[in-house]
């Protein structure tokens, strides 16, 4: 049996699922918008209207970037992982290589404080 | 034939979630009530004649679902009308479909068939659990700014980064354990630790990767966005953070993918690190106690074993959670950042580097 | 072959709508569903292990970087100007001529594979980490470079600004 | 499979094109950059398909070198709009014209 039908019947159910829990208050609860009803919600105060302009620190975007760079690295990890045993200690490495040019990254966003949050 | 086998499967899987997270649900609150001295649910008793004492069973399996689903759906004005009703099918589809590489038993012999207790038989287990835990980031990404408000803009982002933040370390948790076990087919690490260690010790993976595992299991719980890692939806920061604007039954499919992804940590932890469905000294045809003290038993009735041995063990860990949930103060961000990036990280990239060189001398075969 | 024509339905307009939206968000969206489309034409191409790093790669970490930066703008859909109805018509011709020029190439006779049926472990973990650590060592390694002088200089530009 | 590989090469041909069409006519430096992401994924289909009909690992190598690619392209790119829109106020490609800032 080929493991991605399974996967395919396994997605068709959850999406119906899915679709049904989030539609099931449209569907089955009152429908009463009033004014207030639908502002957003700023505890009480009149809304201060369009997000344009809000902005967030640069720090986020830095973690972003850092989960990238990471998350391929991770990623190559696990095919080494998995023939690692017929790799043997040249596998070990060059894996050490990688993650040694990787850490140096690390090391540079730790010193200039990207790290830390305040 | 097969395909209605897999099908059921794959319902059955499917319904191991749903129910978990209704009876978590129940935990969740009685639990707590239990924790902090108080009563907790106690309406639609309809045991009350029965039992000394209201369980709220009822309430919170049944009554609780359908009250959230008769609720008003308001979507404000302001919010993106599409998106609104996107963000939560999103964030709630890629953990329902995750349980589907989880394998729940050894194999059910029955009637000239051979079952493998696993909804889909795929060799990439593990990427895939990586793969669709790293799309649940979009409920929260597209929850926060479809809503258009202040709140839910900044508990998204603080959630997202948060969620992307801790993959990392848990994606290294989950490399070392591969290291040791050389496969990243979830059944295949399931059987291997059927063995024996020092011919008396399961081979369970808590016994390899200690470290794997408290890494696995702190970054899964802040991949569940829940105390002590809830800042995204900080009530008393952010009122609801990145579902403040939603209601209704979408609001509940928010909750729900928390509770499902809490369940995904413990079937994780269960599955590498406690031996899956095993059951110690229980094989194919039996027990088979170290002092040589055997007990034979029919094949169906170990199957049956095995599976509830699943179930007891997955749900013992999404208590410990619940636990962990109602007994710890949430985290300051820049607690979370540094536990995160300065110490989990590190700890799991030695950890694998531990493990890579302890799999090389204990594997003498390589060794030039 | 059905499986092939349900994907290219799906994955062309949703290509179109990354082009064409004019709110970023939904373009990122679009993008996102179209790459999933493109793992699913991997496994179709038995491209299993490329299949799933395309989804935790693309889909899960560089288009939450897409989505954040734009976030952090916190954009708006882009009016569209008249005076570059030109510039637009030109981009249509540019990219039809390329398309055609690409599909007629395509579309050629490739010559037949050389095995009706390949190794029986094509594309899975196994053979494309061994190939990937044997034969493509030195651009594996050089990899790692990219990424940390990606890393570094994306830090240094973006600590500029504050 | 029973697909002949030429279906997915024009397939790719045509996301290739949509992705060159998104660089023409956009000027919203965020999807240029992702107009650039559908390119490379058109080419990563067109390396998976060959690698399939030649049954040889080696385009599915690739793959991974250019998703690595990408990241770095994108991490970097989106910096610099950033930096830009710290500048400028714009993240129109027509008014971020000078070389320098």
């Amino acid at each position: 049996m080929n493991p991605y039908l399974a996967l395919l019947m396994s997605f068709g159910l959850c999406a119906l699922v899915a679709t049904i829990m989030v539609c099931a208050s449209w569907v089955l609860g009152p429908k009463n918008p009033t004014k207030t009803k639908l502002e957003i919600f700023e505890t009480g105060n009149p809304p201060l209207g369009s997000l344009r302009g809000v902005r967030f620190p640069i720090k986020f975007y830095l973690t972003a970037i850092l989960f990238v760079v990471f998350d391929i690295e991770v990623v190559f990890m696990y095919p080494w992982a998995v023939v690692f045993r017929q790799l043997g200690w040249a596998g070990l490495a060059e894996m050490a290589v990688f993650v040694a040019v990787l850490a140096v990254g690390l090391a540079y966003v730790w010193r200039v404080g990207a790290l830390e949050w305040e | 034939m097969e395909v209605l086998f897999t099908f059921g499967k794959v319902v059955f899987a499917f319904l191991i979630v749903l129910q978990l997270t209704l009876i978590l649900l129940w935990v969740e609150r009685k639990g707590s009530a239990l924790i902090q001295d108080r009563v907790g649910a106690n309406r639609a008793n309809i045991f009350g004649g029965v039992l000394p004492f209201n369980l709220g069973i009822v309430n919170t399996w049944m009554a609780d679902p359908l009250k959230l689903f008769h609720k008003e759906d308001i979507v404000p004005e302001a919010a993106d009308q599409f998106l609104h009703w996107f963000a939560p099918w999103i964030a709630i589809l890629p953990l329902f479909v995750t349980f589907a590489v989880i394998p729940f038993g050894d194999v059910l012999v029955a009637g000239g068939y051979t079952i493998n207790l696993q909804a889909a038989e795929l060799d990439l287990g593990i990427l895939y659990i990586l793969a669709m835990l790293s799309l649940a980031v979009y409920g929260v990404v597209v929850g926060g700014w479809a809503s258009n408000s202040r709140y839910s803009f900044l508990g998204g982002v603080r959630g997202t980064a948060q969620m992307i933040s801790y993959e990392i370390p848990m994606g290294l948790a989950l490399v070392s354990v591969v290291l040791t076990y050389g496969t990243i087919d979830f059944q295949q690490i399931a059987r291997d630790q059927g063995e024996l260690m020092f011919g008396i010790l399961p081979a369970w993976g808590v016994f390899y990767q200690p470290i794997a595992l408290v890494v696995l299991f702190i970054a899964g719980m802040a991949e569940s966005k829940r105390v002590p890692f809830d800042l995204p939806e900080a009530e008393s920061e952010l009122v609801a953070g990145f579902y403040t604007e939603y209601s209704g039954s979408k609001q509940s499919v928010f909750m729900m993918a928390d509770f499902v992804e809490v369940a995904i940590v413990a079937a994780l932890v269960t599955t590498l690190f406690f031996g899956g469905w095993q059951v110690p000294y229980l094989y194919r045809d039996g027990f088979q106690f170290p002092g040589g003290f055997d007990i034979a038993l029919p094949s169906l009735l170990v199957t049956v074993l095995q599976v509830a041995s699943f179930l007891v063990k997955l749900f013992l860990f999404c208590w410990l959670q619940i636990l962990v949930r109602w007994s710890l103060p949430r985290l300051r961000y820049d607690q979370l950042m540094e536990l995160g990036w300065k110490r989990l990280l590190p700890l799991a990239l030695i950890n694998v580097a531990v493990t890579a060189v302890m799999v090389l001398l204990l594997d003498g075969r390589t060794i030039p | 072959m059905t499986l092939f024509w349900i994907l290219a339905f799906l994955t062309v307009p949703a290509a179109l709508t990354v082009v064409l939206h004019r709110n970023p968000v939904y373009s990122a969206l679009a993008l996102v569903f179209t790459l999933f489309q493109v793992a699913i034409m991997f496994v179709a191409l038995e491209a299993y292990l490329i299949a799933f790093l395309q989804v935790i790669i693309y889909a899960g970490a560089i288009l939450v970087l897409i989505l954040f930066a734009i976030m952090l703008l916190s954009l708006e859909p882009e009016e569209p100007s008249p005076e570059r109805s030109t510039m637009r018509a030109w981009g249509w011709g540019v990219a039809a001529l390329l398309m055609l020029e690409l599909g007629a190439v395509a579309s050629m006779e490739h010559g037949a594979s050389p095995a009706q049926a390949g190794p029986k472990d094509f594309g899975s973990v196994t053979s494309v980490a061994t190939e990937l650590f044997s034969t493509h060592l030195l651009p594996f390694e050089l990899t790692s470079i990219l990424l940390l002088v990606a890393l570094v200089g994306a830090v240094v530009l973006a600590r500029r600004r504050s | 499979m029973d697909t002949p590989v030429e279906y997915y090469l024009v397939l790719a041909a045509i996301l290739f094109g949509i992705g060159a069409l998104g660089v023409l006519i956009r000027r919203n430096v965020i999807v240029i950059l992702m107009s650039i992401e559908l390119m490379l994924n058109a080419v990563n289909v067109t390396f998976v398909a060959f690698a399939r009909q030649q049954w040889s690992v080696d385009g599915q190598v690739i793959v991974f070198f250019v998703m690595t690619v990408a990241a770095a392209e994108v991490a970097v790119g989106l910096a610099i709009v950033l930096m830009s829109f710290a500048q400028r106020k714009t993240i129109n490609a027509d008014e971020i014209n000078l070389l320098r800032w």
